[in-house]
């Protein structure tokens, strides 16, 4: 347990110490923020239906950015390699790496969301609801995250493939995460939604941290 | 040719396309065998020679 | 750690496979595949066109079925083939299982696009327009772009060995989220549109368009594996070749 | 385990090692055998597969042939033997952002070494007084003495060192010699591959393993 804090604890540590990817990563989101209501225009009532639709976009192509940065760093200087004969098997470290991941990428994403919902007019009730489906949402993006950086961890130009290999995968997480949101067929729907939103963070958490780990053995070879 | 109905235009560009793509696929497949091979027998010629 | 050893399992499975061996029985292969697909397509195209009637709420366009469906199950065969091979990589390291998954990765793209051509063809007359977000072709558009991720994987990789295992891994991975994409999609569909009264593939067909659907189906799956047994032959050469190249490079640089 | 107690006796045992990178067989039929108490020097030209040979036996690259590591009476389930070694590559493994405190910290926490000897382990490396400078900060050679440090931080019976002496000065290669000395007379097992020759001290057993470009 002594390695898997001291992970943990070295990763955010120097996540935020090299602070820079945190403000480019929400600095895209409110960008986003800010050309999505240009391009459809000012016109309230429309972005306000849009809003739960645009914000979990803008979360998911926001989270994509980093996304190849999770292992690359250790893979360049070495780390990956020693960890190879540290306490902690490559399954538990890929899991160290997703909650980094996930505190470092979708936490501040929705913590900014409410500035979102000002720019997108969306009233308290929606904003709240947004926040819970994408608190229950990313963890599965984070996942499907974590095995496209491990697939493409020792690839040259890796960064470019990563998000293209997790958007199809992603999409049921935000079929379920917007329909959560803004209930079409009254709060029923809803419900059905959160359940699916969760069950499928669940069983990606759980199963993502082995599919990486053997992604990274094998392109390590 | 048979009374393909109001629609007709769709149903041939349904198939032009098909078999367009279809053929193409057959096309390029085969012409990759051959490739392959000359530039096997190529290599093949050269060690042969060059060794 | 201790005495990790790999040794080649030499079972006939993997002998028969062995790629000199591959090489030498497909060859008996590929003229009588190529016959069977193009009889089939003509008895298919002949049934299509000449000899089935237009369907009583499709009309003509049923036509269209006959080259949509058949393209639309093999973009599912085809992930199903690529799965299994991916599995014969990963566990059973079976020397030509990479080989037939890159070498169907392509086919599937092009079987899904055609699909994709195709329906939306057919829903111009049909629906009115020629995108229509229903559950169906958005799971078919879907796929399409699985395998547009897998072959740009395939296409970075330089070295195609330790490629191999990495996609494999990747396109178990798709395998997994297939369904549930499916099902979300279908959820989603049943979303907005409470029930198009048209399913894609209609209602229970009548015998008279089951005969040329299923010849058609039959001409484009012959077809397939015709081509992937020639796609999966012109792999294994390149490998003899590019070994050949290798070696030419270390001579010539041993050499100057 | 105090940091001049013996360790238990170490076999090394490799037959017919061969290794592919790519399309290119690096390693062709190794053999070698091993025990406590021995300094390894790897010799040859770039591309002999030094490191190739490493990575192998520290099981990060698939080889065919066999490695056999056995250590006397040893519970493997307790201490699971890819445990036992420390693998320092020609990369350092240190986050430029964190303190040289915090790195070796962190190493010491990975492989179950001890914290407290970080200060010892840098006044032996010579960067005694750099322990709370951001490590990006140091030189390239300074990095490398950190990245060494790791060594003296935990007590593993076998060491594998790929260059080692890469970026260091005259005074920090007679330290790395002092460091191998010291590790193979407790009975440690040392595989180093280098191009300029360590010269441990005159009553250390050497054997020298020279690679040739298949």
């Amino acid at each position: 347990m002594r390695a898997f804090w001291a992970l943990l604890v070295r990763d955010l540590k120097s996540a935020s110490r090299a602070g820079g990817s945190l403000t480019t990563l929400l600095a895209f989101y409110l960008s986003l923020g800010v050309i999505l209501p240009i391009a459809i225009g000012p016109d309230k009532p429309l972005l306000a239906s849009l809003g739960p639709a645009l914000i979990w976009t803008g979360v998911l192509l926001s989270s994509l950015l980093g996304l190849d940065r999770i292992f690359v760093a250790d893979h360049e200087d070495g780390s990956l390699a020693a960890f190879r004969h540290s306490r902690l098997s490559l399954s538990t470290i890929s899991f160290v790496k997703l909650i980094v991941h996930w505190l470092t990428t979708a936490l501040p994403l929705i913590v900014l969301t409410p500035v979102m919902g000002v720019l997108l007019t969306i009233d308290l009730q929606t904003l709240l609801s947004v926040m819970l489906t994408l608190l229950l949402g990313t963890p599965a993006i984070a996942a499907l995250s974590l095995v496209a950086a491990a697939l493409s961890v020792s690839l040259k130009r890796g960064a470019v493939i990563a998000p293209i290999l997790v958007m199809p995968l992603a999409i049921p997480a935000v079929i379920f995460g917007v329909g959560a949101a803004k209930p079409l067929l009254g709060a029923g729907q809803a419900e059905t939604a959160l359940l699916y939103l969760s069950a499928m963070s669940l069983v990606f958490v759980a199963f993502a941290p082995f599919a990486a780990a053997l992604a990274l053995r094998l392109s390590q070879e | 040719m048979i009374d393909l109905g109001p629609h007709a235009t769709f149903i041939i560009a349904a198939y032009a396309i098909v078999s367009l793509v279809t053929i193409g696929l057959v096309g390029v497949t085969i012409s990759n065998v051959f490739r392959q091979a000359r530039r096997l027998e190529r290599l093949e010629a050269e060690r042969k020679t060059g060794a | 750690m201790t005495d990790q050893s790999e040794t080649i399992s030499s079972n006939w499975f993997s002998q028969l496979a062995h790629p000199g061996m591959f090489m030498r029985w497909s060859a008996y292969l590929i003229w009588p595949l190529g016959l069977l697909s193009i009889v089939l397509f003509a008895v298919g195209l002949w049934f299509a066109f000449f000899h089935s009637p237009a369907d009583y709420q499709m009309g003509e366009t049923v036509r269209i079925m006959y080259v949509h469906v058949p393209n639309a199950w093999l973009s599912q065969f085809c992930y199903g083939l690529m799965a299994v091979s991916a599995v014969g990589t990963l566990v059973w390291r079976h020397p030509m299982a990479d080989v037939s998954m890159k070498a169907a990765a392509p086919l599937g793209a092009a079987f899904t696009a055609m699909a994709l051509v195709t329906g939306s063809l057919w829903g111009r007359p049909t629906w009115g327009t020629f995108w229509e977000w229903d559950g169906r072709m958005t799971s078919t558009l879907i796929l399409f772009l699985i395998y547009l991720g897998l072959i740009a994987l395939w296409r970075t990789f330089e070295d195609q060995l330790r490629a191999a295992k990495v996609v494999a891994v990747l396109t178990l991975v798709g395998a997994v989220n297939i369904p549930i994409i499916k099902f979300s999609v279908d959820w989603w569909n049943t979303l907005h549109q409470p029930s198009t009264f048209f399913r894609a593939d209609g209602p229970k067909a009548p015998a008279s368009i089951i005969t040329p659907l299923l010849t058609m189906t039959l001409a484009f799956t012959v077809l397939f594996l015709l081509l992937h047994l020639l796609r999966m032959r012109t792999e294994v050469t390149k490998r003899k070749a590019d070994r050949l190249e290798h070696l030419k490079i270390a001579r010539q640089q041993k050499g100057a | 385990m105090n940091p001049s107690a013996k360790f238990p006796q170490i076999t090394l045992n490799i037959k017919g090692l061969q290794c592919k990178r790519g399309e290119r067989t690096v390693l062709a039929g190794l053999d070698l055998f091993a025990g406590s108490g021995t300094f390894v020097a790897i010799r040859g030209p770039n591309g002999a597969g030094k490191s190739t040979f490493l990575m192998a036996v520290a099981g990060l690259l698939p080889f065919s042939g066999e490695v056999s590591i056995a250590l006397a009476d040893w519970d493997y389930d307790e201490h699971p033997l890819h445990e036992q070694m420390l693998f320092v590559t020609h990369l350092n493994a240190i986050k430029p952002e964190l303190t040289v405190r915090e790195n070796l910290g962190f190493w010491a926490d990975m492989v179950d070494g001890s914290r407290d000897r970080i200060g010892d382990a840098l006044n032996a490396a010579g960067i005694g007084q750099l322990a709370d400078v951001p490590a990006g900060a140091m030189s390239k050679g300074q990095q490398r003495r950190c990245s060494l440090a790791r060594l003296l931080i935990a007590d593993k019976p076998i060491w594998l060192l790929d260059e080692p002496t890469s970026a260091l000065d005259k005074s920090g290669d007679k330290w790395i010699a002092g460091l191998i000395s010291d590790q193979v007379r407790r009975g440690g097992l040392v595989l180093a591959a280098t191009h300029r020759p360590i010269v441990p001290d005159d009553d250390i057993n050497i054997f020298n393993l020279d690679l040739e470009p298949v």
